[in-house]
């Protein structure tokens, strides 16, 4: 494996938008990690979780527009939010299983379909190509004593075949990588619950009643915080935290970061390099009593 | 028009190395024979050496008119050459699979060969003189086709590294061509071909797979294969030919070279060669193989040819 | 009632290679049903598809046959465990090498048929007799047959008319 | 020239209605090397036959061709007649000019000249017929029985109560199996060691059965009738003729907290043990790794405790040869492993289910040791955590079993049965507790089988929901077991005391590598391939090899049984003769020709071709040539198709013969 | 008689003999390879190459019928070839190196047993010769006592010419009856100097000397250096213009066939195998022996004459490089 790590970034639309603390980390970590990433020149919506629901056409052609677009870029192409993730992914094995549907979305974004091009989270960029040595070689500020949840949701290692990140029904990944960084992964229940994702906004009843039992069990298996790799689950479980509280009156208190942000605590990288202040539940008070700011 | 010239420089040292190496293995009886190419009367020629004394060590030579794949001698279809003990033979990266694919077939062992691996640029076609530089044009077919111009798994290999430029593949254009006209034109095509044939069989008693003790295509009872030099005999010695090589020849090209009446043997290896790669993904003679491709199956192989 | 027989110029000569197993059992259905064929295919019995050597296809061309069938076993019902197999491979290759040197693939037919399917063979051996009488003769082997080295050859002008004849 | 003979069929009119018979007979009779050709009413009748006869000795006849029905219909009856005359009756040839010929068409002409060359062409092929002797193999009437389950011991006591030798091989220190370890059986719910027991004192007290326990197999030689089995007996430590078996030993044996793997590790036992208290053999083996004399030097107590001085340290592994004329192998199954995906291993595992990190999620053979009257806990259903009564019990089915994306797609088959019994026997212990099953399809079918499920919902009050559970955690000292209902359509959640999985069923470890030494076929998952799946399903392809048991496939006891029992019977076949005969359509290697690259070795599906050294008179190596063994050679001649330069021929279907028919044509 | 002939001419002779349903062979290529075969057309023909096979099966074909049988019930009948089938033929451009085997061929064909295949086609045949302009360093006819300008063998010479055209000489009355009848193609001969001969440089060997060591080593050592690495094809034989080696088979049906003639080389193992499975030249270096003793003794005990006439083609074509030439000098001195 080459020394100097290159690859095509997609960061997706929340990145540029609620998640921007996400991509601010992401940027900010790679580079201090020595991993180049360059922006696919005019990427665009991957069609997320509704478009597939409608259109199925449209949605393989959203992301196959998109992989085309990443081979101008040198390298494997990185993401960053779970359902960019899920959905390139998909597109890539709906196209290579179906010839027929590969020339239907050949035809609608008038070019050849690129499926050679490797689509890789960033998890998997921090634990297998980088490797966990060396990015525990990386770590200035060890995190130690945080206890942390480390949530999956639903999108990054199901269904089974698709993602192919770790084992679909109990993988190990995130634990892997946030023990790289010195923390502790606590075992816990719900790291594969679905969060309500975006029923967020038609049916709200429904989210918080799930990321409640989601932080619950976090909590219980006593965590300090909860570390995600999505966006929308980032949302719903932090956005919501004080609305969860008020209506199951209850308190966690579980700042939820994004994985880049605890690897960069680690690595060092300042706490607005890392836009911790974007967070609802402010992780400040944490971060100090275990002397990481 | 005058064809670029192909470095062959190193050529000289690698000769060298193997002269240092032969007398090394001889006189501390690694070996009991070297199987090599020394130069021969003809202005730039070369041929086989058998040699059993250090002394003739000096005598071994590599250069571009070291065509022949000396593989064929370790055969049992040779067997008046010495084989006791451990046998030295310099092989080329082309020759090696050959080797390989005899191994796999329990023509040899490993274990009693010394190889001298020979970096190769590669070597002169059989239509130029001996006396003829490398050029991209009097370069053998097989050697534009070359993908193991450094052989692997030798015991001794000189450090020289060839220069091997980017060649037009001579037989992958010629089978698109033949596999673009008609069955009738192709037709046409091999007969004239075989028509010249006159079942001297040097294409057999130099293929290294050749090492049957008797050929079928010399039996009488049946008489499988007319033995007669006529153009139906002609025909179906060749086609009986290259399917038995199917899956095992990997193309060192013997039999187009020895050829006297120069019919192009080898494309019809190649043709089979690029099938049994694209049916069954197999290439010969790059590993040692419990089965060949025509001595295994898959119960998901294609047959979309059967009804 | 089949239908009343044309007659035809032409009537190819068919050699079918088969298993004992399923072809010829098949075959043996097909007559024990009365079903009706072209009777131009000469049925040769082996004990397994397994056993049918290329060459033997070859022979059947070079001793004028204009069309041959091979058939054996489907997939998995080889009553030697994995005979077609080997075979479906064997061929699989050497029908690639007989249409490189220009043998017209459509002469040559491969098909599974098994014990029950006097039906299926029926309407194998029917198609192939069909294309081949459209085709015409296959005369590439039959020429190769006549033709000697320039050195050998005498003067036979009778022969040459009897052989344009044709 | 040879002399043949051609008799022409009418068939009745079957034949001469469409073929001119006379024509035929007279075309064929000009044919080279044809002495005698004429046409009869029926070839197959008593007069066509004397007449066969006769023509044979009168025209002294060297070769016959009959052209009638399909060989497949007649070829035995005219080779016997053949024989009758004093010919070989490989001699005899039939043209099918009737089902090939006169029924297919309608046309007389066309007919007529298809008939005449299909005869012709048998001729040509007649002529280059050899004499073929029928071969026979001499057949030793012992039998080798792999495996001391219910499916071994009853193939065994089968084969010897039949009078004839058996060697039965058990891996473990005792035979039983894992039906030894049941509890209950379905659907009778009848003790499994009470009908388990007896039998497995039958073979012990067999006079024609030796029992190898504590053994495996280490090599198998040679061929149907004739095998060569080296047997390795593992050294047991213990004296097993001195051994009396009162167990003083293990009373005394310091080592008293080692998991005991009969009772899947929740029971324990000594260093020095029999397994479980109705081992046979009655004899104790000392597990070295745990001893504390093997690891340390010290101790000793169990050889000064034992009387008749049977402990024996010093003992070293034996290696026993076994001629034995048949194989039946029983080495029955093994549990799926829900922890980790195994290493090297196409299966995943169930992690997410938390087997191995929640000790109350146990799986189904822990749940029959705990019901086990003589289990560790003497039949009362508790929690391995804290030996509290489980009062809310869940059952979860079709674990590993038809779940593709974990690598196994088929159904194990008994799991639907035995954990219907596991709510009943819980039911019947556990009276105010309350069992519940996750299911996918509830497959029962069986004697008896779906009336046992019914009673299990209907009477003994057991929960089945359909659908399947999306995870299970440690929740307090309950296990909270979320899963989705879809009859009704709604997630559940049941706090569970205890959980058991009903793991599938698998092949034994090591099940490939066994196969290898005995040249069998398995299939992807290991199990063991049979000959035929409909009609030849008990034997293996490899001639005078047989299956009994889950080795082949999952099966509940009563199909094992049988299964077992039919293997013996056709081992009892196979010994019924003193040789063994068969056809002579063999493969035989021309010696002289052969270079030894073995590719008819490389496509022998019955493993038929061996290695052969030829030597000089001075004994000095010459070549290493193919040989083979007609006994195990089926005959499908795909060796002499494969062999380049044509060394191995198939008797009745050689090149000559098949060159000659063409070249008819 | 000594006449000339322009090539134009010359072209205009061969067409003519060809309308007149004569077959000519002459050098020509076909699919890439030059080789002696009839001609459609003058134009076909290449005289700046030598051809790959030599011209000797004009009248030694590679493979033909000598007989044809019938079998019926428990008979069998046979039918002869009829010679007076064998065509008229014009062989022309043949190297002396070819032309120089002729009589040496006519020696063996017709010396105890006289062979009617053999001998009615050299009767039908005319050899039209040419002098050799062409030589590489695998030429040694000079060598072995003959020249590019011999003219044994020819029934008719040509010698090419400063300018163009032929000076042509004939040798024979088939040669003279060539010219007689077609006398308005030719004229008279001219002062014109004819193009530079080829010269190959090999040294001429002393025949007797090697006839003398072989006299004497029927078994020595260096036939195992020489040939050990010899593989055991016939090219060497086949394309040599004096070697007459050939083997019978039938071939055919239960029904009918043929018995053929067909050119072998002492190279095969199968050469000397016997019915009972022993080879007496067991061995590949003993095959190639009989080469060399066939060609440089045997033949001369005899019939007073060598087997080779240096025209290189076994060198040239040789897989493994086996050098004649080469391997008959180094005999040459070794008795000094």
């Amino acid at each position: 494996m080459n020394d100097t790590l290159k690859y095509a970034y997609y960061p997706g639309c929340s990145l540029h938008a609620s998640a921007g603390e996400y991509d601010l980390s992401t940027r900010e970590l790679f580079h201090a990690l020595g991993i180049s990433l360059t922006e696919v020149p005019d990427w665009f919506c991957c069609g997320a979780t509704p478009a597939h629901n409608v259109d199925e056409l449209l949605s393989l052609s959203l992301c196959a527009k998109n992989l085309e677009l990443a081979e101008q870029v040198e390298g494997d192409l990185a993401v960053a939010c779970a359902s960019c993730f899920s959905r390139l992914k998909f597109t890539q094995h709906t196209l290579e299983e179906n010839v027929t549907k590969r020339k239907q979305v050949e035809k609608a974004i008038d070019a050849p379909v690129k499926l050679d091009g490797k689509v890789k989270h960033l998890l998997e960029i921090l634990a297998k190509d980088l490797g966990l040595e060396r990015l525990a070689a990386s770590v200035s500020k060890p995190l130690a004593g945080l206890k942390v949840a480390c949530y999956y949701g639903c999108l990054l290692t199901r269904p089974t075949d698709v993602p192919n990140l770790d084992c679909p029904e109990a993988p190990t990944i995130m634990e892997r990588v946030v023990e790289a960084a010195g923390a502790e992964a606590v075992a816990w229940s719900h790291r594969l619950e679905c969060c309500g994702a975006n029923f967020t906004l038609s049916r709200p009843g429904v989210v918080l009643q799930l990321t409640n039992a989601i932080l619950d069990s976090a909590k219980a298996a006593g965590a300090d915080c909860v570390m995600v790799g999505c966006p929308l689950c980032h949302g719903n479980l932090d956005i919501r935290q004080k609305e969860i509280e008020s209506v199951y009156t209850t308190s966690y208190n579980l700042p939820v970061f994004y994985l880049t942000q605890l690897v960069g605590l680690a690595v060092g990288l300042a706490s607005e390099q890392l836009g911790l202040d974007a967070m609802i539940v402010n992780p400040t008070p944490l971060l100090k009593e275990k002397g990481l700011l | 028009m005058t064809s670029t010239l192909i470095d062959t420089t190193i050529y000289a040292a690698i000769s060298e190395a193997i002269q240092q190496e032969a007398k090394r293995i001889l006189t501390d009886g690694q070996v009991s024979t070297i199987v090599g190419y020394a130069a021969a009367r003809r202005k730039g020629s070369a041929q086989p050496m058998i040699i059993t004394d250090a002394a003739d060590a000096d005598k071994l030579i590599f250069t571009p008119a070291c065509v022949n794949d000396l593989v064929v001698y370790l055969t049992k279809a040779k067997k008046d050459i010495p084989k006791k003990g451990k046998i030295g033979i310099v092989v080329k990266g082309c020759d090696l699979k050959a080797l390989t694919g005899l191994i796999g077939e329990s023509q040899l062992k490993r274990e009693e060969l010394y190889l001298i691996g020979v970096p190769c640029a590669g070597v002169l076609a059989s239509t130029f003189a001996p006396s003829q530089d490398l050029t991209e044009e009097s370069i053998a077919p097989k050697c534009t086709e070359c993908d193991a111009h450094l052989p692997t798994g030798c015991d001794f290999v000189p450090t020289e590294t060839p220069l091997t430029p980017e060649l037009e593949k001579k037989y992958a254009v010629e089978i698109a061509r033949l596999e673009a006209l008609t069955p009738a034109e192709r037709w046409a095509y091999w007969k004239e071909q075989f028509s010249k044939c006159i079942k001297c069989y040097a294409c057999r008693q130099v293929c290294p797979f050749c090492f049957c003790e008797q050929c079928l295509c010399d039996r009488n009872k049946p008489q499988m294969v007319e033995t007669t030099p006529r153009p139906a005999g002609n025909t179906a010695w060749h086609i009986v030919r290259a399917m038995h090589l199917a899956g095992r020849c990997a193309g060192c090209a013997e039999c187009e070279r020895v050829c006297p009446m120069d019919i192009p043997l080898n494309l019809l290896n190649r043709k089979m060669a690029k099938e049994l790669k694209e049916l069954y993904d197999h290439e010969a003679g790059f590993e040692v193989l419990e089965k060949g491709p025509l001595t295994m199956f898959n119960e998901k192989d294609d047959q979309s040819f059967i009804k | 009632m089949h239908p009343a027989k044309q007659k035809h110029t032409f009537e190819p000569k068919i050699i079918a290679f088969v298993c004992t197993w399923c072809t010829y059992a098949g075959a043996d259905l097909a007559g024990t049903s009365r079903m009706q064929y072209p009777s131009n295919v000469r049925v040769l019995k082996f004990p397994c598809t397994g056993r049918i050597d290329p060459v033997f296809i070859l022979k059947a061309f070079q001793q004028g046959a204009d069309g041959v069938l091979v058939s054996g076993c489907h997939p998995g019902d080889c009553h030697y465990i994995a005979g077609n197999f080997h075979a479906r491979r064997r061929f699989a290759v050497f029908r690639k090498l007989l249409e490189f040197v220009g043998v017209d693939l459509n002469r040559l037919q491969f098909s599974w048929v098994s014990a029950a399917e006097g039906g299926k063979w029926v309407e194998v051996v029917t198609d192939l007799t069909e294309k081949v009488r459209n085709m015409g003769p296959m005369t590439e082997f039959k020429e190769l047959a006549t033709e000697e080295q320039w050195s050998g050859a005498i003067n036979t002008p009778e022969l040459k008319e009897a052989f344009n004849a044709i | 020239m040879s002399r043949i003979g051609v008799f022409i069929c009418h068939c009745g009119e079957n034949i001469s209605r469409t073929v001119d018979v006379e024509r035929v007979a007279q075309e064929v009779g000009r044919l080279p090397g044809v002495a005698f050709s004429s046409d009869y009413k029926y070839m197959c009748s008593d007069p066509g036959q004397t007449l066969l006869k006769k023509t044979i000795q009168d025209q002294k006849l060297s070769h016959v061709v009959v052209a009638a029905c399909s060989p497949r219909m007649h070829e035995k009856t005219f080779r016997k007649a053949v024989e009758a005359a004093g010919l070989n009756p490989f001699l005899c040839e039939m043209a099918n000019i009737r089902e090939h010929c006169s029924w297919v068409h309608e046309n007389i002409e066309e007919a007529t000249v298809k008939a005449t060359e299909i005869v012709g062409m048998m001729v040509e092929r007649v002529k280059k017929n050899r004499v073929l002797p029928t071969i026979t193999v001499p057949v030793t009437k012992r039998s080798l029985v792999i495996g001391g389950g219910i499916a071994g011991i009853q193939a065994a006591l089968d084969i010897a109560d039949a009078g004839h030798e058996v060697v039965l091989v058990e891996r473990e220190p005792s035979i039983g199996g894992h039906m030894a370890q049941l509890s209950e059986t379905f659907p009778t719910l009848d003790c499994s060691q009470c009908i388990m027991t007896p039998k497995m004192v039958d073979v012990a007290n067999h006079p024609k059965i030796k029992l190898y326990t504590y053994s495996e197999i280490e090599l198998v030689e040679g061929f149907i009738g004739n095998f060569q089995v080296t047997i390795k007996k593992k050294a047991r430590s213990v004296d097993e003729d001195r051994c009396t078996g009162c167990g003083v030993c293990m009373t005394k044996c310091p080592q008293k907290k080692i998991p005991n793997k009969f009772d899947q590790n929740i029971g324990m036992r000594t260093a020095i043990y029999i397994p479980f208290p109705q081992a046979v053999p009655n004899t104790p083996v000392i597990d070295r790794e745990n001893c504390t004399k093997f690891k340390t030097g010290k101790c000793g107590v169990c050889q000064k405790v034992c009387g008749p001085g049977a402990v024996d340290f010093e003992q070293e592994d034996r290696l026993i040869v076994e001629p034995v004329g048949a194989i039946v192998v029983a080495t029955g199954f093994d549990l799926y492993t829900i922890d980790e995906k195994p290493k090297g291993s196409p299966i995943k595992g169930y992690g997410e289910f938390g087997h191995g990190k929640i000790p109350d999620v146990i799986d189904g053979m822990t749940f029959e040791r705990l019901a086990s009257a003589s289990g560790p806990t003497g039949g009362k259903i508790v929690r391995p955590s804290d030996g509290k009564e489980p009062k809310q019990i869940v059952f979860i089915q079709c674990i590993g079993s038809r779940a593709r994306e974990k690598g196994i797609s088929y159904c194990s088959k008994v799991c639907c049965m035995y954990t219907a019994k596991h709510t009943m026997l819980y039911h019947h212990k556990v009276h105010d507790g309350q069992a519940y099953v996750f299911f996918m399809d509830a497959r029962t079918p069986g004697k008896s089988y779906d009336e046992f499920w019914r009673r299990a919902i209907e009477e003994e009050e057991a929960v089945y929901i359909r659908g399947m559970v999306s995870r299970l955690y440690q929740k307090g000292d309950k296990i909270v077991v979320m899963g989705s209902d879809i009859a009704v359509g709604v997630q559940v959640e049941i706090e569970a005391d205890m959980v058991v999985l009903a793991t599938a069923i698998q092949p034994q470890k090591g099940a490939d590598l066994l196969a290898q030494k005995l040249g069998i076929s398995y299939d992807k998952y290991n199990f063991y391939s049979e000959a035929h799946a409909k009609l030849r399903p008990v034997e293996c392809a490899t001639a005078g090899i047989y299956l009994a048991g889950a080795c082949q496939g999952p099966k509940d006891i009563p199909e094992t049984v049988s299964q077992a029992s039919a293997a013996a019977a056709k081992v009892m076949t196979l010994f019924s003769k003193d040789k063994l005969e068969r056809e002579p359509i063999v493969a035989r290697v021309r010696e002289a020709g052969c270079v030894g690259c073995f590719a008819c070795r490389k496509v022998c599906a019955y493993g038929a071709v061996e290695e052969k050294e030829i030597r000089d008179r001075q004994g000095n190596l010459i070549k290493v040539v193919a040989y083979v063994n007609p006994g195990v050679c089926a005959g499908c001649g795909t060796c002499q198709a494969t062999c380049p330069s044509k060394c191995v021929e198939l008797d009745g279907y050689t090149d000559e013969q098949v060159i000659a028919m063409i070249e008819a044509l | 008689m000594q006449k000339y002939i322009s090539q134009q001419n010359l072209n205009t002779l061969l067409d003519t003999l060809i309308a007149s349903g004569t077959r000519v062979v002459a050098p020509r290529m076909n699919a890439g390879t030059p080789l002696y075969e009839p001609l459609t057309s003058s134009a076909e023909m290449v005289m700046d190459q030598l051809p790959r096979r030599s011209a000797k099966e004009a009248y030694f074909p590679v493979c033909e019928d000598i007989m044809t049988y019938e079998k019926e019930g428990q008979k069998v009948s046979i039918s002869d070839i009829d010679p007076a089938r064998f065509p008229e033929t014009v062989l022309v451009g043949v190297r002396p190196c070819d032309a120089c085997a002729i009589p040496v061929l006519d020696a063996v064909f017709s010396w105890d047993y006289k062979d009617e295949f053999f001998l009615e086609r050299r009767r039908k045949t005319t050899i039209v010769g040419l002098a050799c302009t062409i030589a590489d360093d695998a030429c040694f006819c000079t060598a072995v006592g003959l020249s590019p300008a011999d003219t044994k063998g020819s029934d008719l010479f040509l010698t090419p010419l400063e300018g163009g055209g032929y000076a042509c000489e004939s040798y024979s009355d088939k040669g003279e009856a060539l010219i007689n009848n077609h006398n308005s193609l030719f004229n008279d001969p001219n002062s014109a100097a004819s193009l530079p001969l080829a010269q190959p440089y090999m040294e001429k060997f002393d025949l007797k000397k090697v006839k003398a060591w072989l006299d004497e080593h029927f078994e020595d050592p260096s036939w195992d250096a020489i040939a050990l690495r010899c593989v055991g094809c016939g090219a060497c034989a086949f394309v040599c213009p004096a070697c007459h080696c050939f083997d019978i088979v039938d071939e055919g049906t239960e029904k009918a066939g043929k018995r053929r003639k067909n050119w072998d080389a002492c190279g095969f193992w199968k050469f000397t195998h016997h019915a009972s499975g022993h080879n007496p030249r067991n061995q590949q270096p003993k095959r190639y022996r009989n080469r060399i003793m066939h060609k440089f003794k045997y033949y001369d005990d005899k019939f007073g004459q060598t087997l080779c006439t240096g025209c290189g083609r076994c060198i040239r074509v040789c897989p493994v490089g086996i050098d004649i030439a080469q391997i008959v000098e180094e005999i040459s001195k070794k008795l000094e």
